[in-house]
């Protein structure tokens, strides 16, 4: 019998290796996976490759790893807001490496990797700063740049409701990144606020299927007054 | 350098006003983060304009009542919003296809720094260690029309220039440029000015402007003071 | 006021151009905007392109184009079935040109088209007749093809039910190539069986953003025993 | 040229049964048209498979009770079929993504041709004109492992050859193939037999087949007759 769902988020992020690549969904504080996050600066595996897209919009996102000095990369499109002092105290020392990629192009990028594309064009970038040194061809009469895919040892997804074969459904704005993130990474770890059982869930509304989910755990309901913490 | 502008021209929320004008009705619209944000609270009533939003909605909303603001129910900028009734979700990676493939009627976006080409300096100041990118280079590639929604200068310095020296966002991408002293438009001929704010002259604007202006008619042509539209 | 409603298939579809790219959804006949192509054989524009992934499954699908000599090129991955007669007599006399693809790549290959990006590469059908002629390169370890993005002038597709601005959501594996032909054509034509107020519809339950619907036609309810047509 | 083999070997519905025996609790797997569709009928009590369907759904269920056919719920074959609980439907670009991605643990295919180097030919016989590649090629280079349920031969002729003389498929990708006479490894050293089926000696299957075979154990091992599990 399939049954997805851990304990505990310790327990779910326990195999995370020194140098693993991990996906973070989220955009801002919302369909943020803070509570695998937590359990990741406890676990304290290093020299991590992060890819979200917001770093330092919330204390409780990809800043707390970076604080803890657990990130030796970033990939992202909007590395700032009240939380990204320290990822700028070590840029400054060259402790930490930074790409930045349009929010699109990250968004594509993870869906190529979960997808089996491994490159694709796009116009967005071209003769720019994020563009350079990135193989170029024009079609439509437009300067298109390569990009390539990106996958991850694991990603870290929010969701809202899940069942035991790993379904999930979003609540609002909270589905952004979590979804295509999902489809990217070798082991998918979500965090849900309910659990219920198989076929309660609607079938049309399922956003992540069973396929993409590798381990799921159930918090408890975030605290009142998160709304307000992006600052 | 030029003098701080005062007491001429549009306040924030006419020149948000001013850009909903030209919005027509039905067409699919988003809205960067800052001043264009404002546009969605003084959209004319009689028109559907539907709002995107990068993060994956379509049908935005006002801002909630205090109180009822929902951590996950938020805009572009993280804040809270609402859905109106018509309006769905989905996820970043379909929204940035719905971006990039060409589906948005208009994109309404901040500056650093405009070129008469219609060049966009948008997400990073040379003296950023970061940047921030956002969804500003997708959309600048993406959305049929690019509306710039700005203040007219920066410290009293202009925006609008003959050539960026910030990083581009995107080169040759901007249609119009609504400021708080002048609607004009990026042409082939070069930067025509469309129309004046109140109290603001050709001369004015000229000085504000680091990059030759045109005037679209042969006398200056004032702006009714624009009250502001619910 | 946003009003995409039209009154009837025939106004619908009145301004298709002889020599149109004409995506069709569907999946053999389920999801099959069959009103749309039988007012079209009405109509009787000449010279089309079409994409669609069965040809010949059903009677009331592309079949019907094809027999009506409007269609000069196929695009699909599976151009047999019971009614694919038409289409074998006019590849014998070279009336007809016909591209097959695999159904992933043409799935791919729309969604591009949609997406904004013009190209991609995929592992499917590298080193087989289909991949013939392509540009290739080796990703990790395997080759690639390079396949281009498909976009049309005019896409025709089924929905279950809509609302005035074009949202759509679908009934089960009604949905198929419909959500991802809406989103690729200059101008996409949607015959649902119901049209409800704006509102009624699950935000969260769309699987088709009004974004991508420029006409819709309500239908009657489908004959009964359609379901056994496939042969 | 061989003889057509009778009254010996697996009947479609054995067949079926002894792929699904292989496949393994939580795993996602596509069956392909005609005898791999029959697995979706034989899985055993206690498995949960959960079956894809190209078209667009995860936890195809068995076919449904006459008069209770839905249009709008079929599977790759255009048969009218179930969904299980846990089910979900989305759209042909998001199932093909989750096929070339890598994600489905197993695909159930049948062949014209299969070689001894696990090449794979599935979707043109030479003398048609047309081709009717629909996900095969997709599915031979996504599916985590690929597993072909034929008969072993097709109007007397071996389908197991040394090189395939149809269009391939996809080249290398084979893993294992079930047939109505055994069960055979496409390995590095060449086609090994695991299993023969009741009545089935080595040498007859040999003389079934166009390509070398060796057996995995010392002496012939004999299957049991199964069963048809449900």
């Amino acid at each position: 019998m399939i049954q997805k769902r851990f304990e505990n988020t310790a327990k779910a992020v326990a195999d995370i290796h020194d140098g693993a690549t991990l996906l973070v969904g989220g955009f801002g504080g919302s369909g943020l996976p803070s509570h695998l996050i937590a359990a990741l600066v406890e676990q304290g595996a290093k020299n991590l490759t992060v890819v979200s897209n917001n770093i330092g919009a919330v204390s409780d996102g990809v800043a707390a790893l970076i604080s803890n000095n657990q990130v030796k990369k970033i990939i992202c499109s909007f590395p700032v807001g009240p939380h990204a002092d320290d990822l700028i105290a070590r840029l400054q020392n060259s402790t930490i490496e930074l790409e930045i990629a349009p929010q699109g192009t990250l968004a594509e990028r993870i869906r190529a990797g979960g997808a089996g594309i491994p490159a694709f064009y796009t116009p967005t970038a071209a003769y720019t700063e994020l563009g350079e040194g990135k193989e170029t061809r024009v079609y439509n009469g437009r300067l298109h740049v390569l990009e390539q895919a990106i996958t991850g040892d694991f990603a870290f997804i929010k969701g809202h409701r899940a069942d035991r074969w790993g379904n999930i459904v979003y609540n609002k704005t909270q589905r952004n990144f979590n979804p295509v993130m999902a489809t990217a990474a070798k082991i998918t770890i979500a965090e849900v606020d309910e659990i219920v059982e198989v076929g309660e869930l609607d079938p049309e509304n399922i956003a992540t299927p069973s396929i993409y989910v590798h381990r799921l755990v159930k918090m408890e309901a975030a605290p009142e007054g998160r709304v307000l913490v992006n600052g | 350098m030029v003098k701080e502008e005062q007491k001429v021209g549009w306040s924030k929320i006419e020149l948000a006003s001013r850009v909903a004008q030209d919005l027509e009705d039905g067409w699919f619209v988003n809205l960067g983060i800052g001043i264009p944000t404002l546009v969605a609270d003084v959209i004319p009533e009689g028109k559907e304009i539907i709002l995107h939003s990068e993060n994956g909605l379509l049908g935005l909303g006002p801002k909630p009542e205090p109180g009822q603001e929902d951590m996950d129910l938020v805009n572009a900028g993280k804040e809270p919003i609402t859905l109106k009734p018509g309006g769905c979700f989905f996820s970043q990676s379909d929204s940035f296809a719905m971006i990039r493939g060409g589906h948005l009627d208009a994109a309404v976006l901040g500056a650093f720094q405009v070129s008469e080409h219609g060049d966009l300096a948008s997400w990073k100041v040379p003296s950023d260690p970061l940047g921030r990118v956002g969804g500003a280079m997708d959309l600048t590639v993406g959305a049929k029309r690019i509306f710039l929604c700005m203040q007219h200068t920066s410290k009293g310095k202009p925006k609008i220039v003959e050539e960026c020296t910030y990083p581009l966002t995107a080169p040759r991408c901007v249609d119009r440029i609504y400021t708080n002293l002048a609607v004009i438009d990026v042409t082939d001929e070069g930067l025509v000015v469309q129309e004046l704010a109140p109290g603001v002259s050709f001369q004015y604007l000229q000085e504000c402007t680091a990059a030759p202006l045109k005037l679209h008619v042969s006398d200056e042509r004032q702006s009714d003071a624009l009250g502001v539209q619910q």
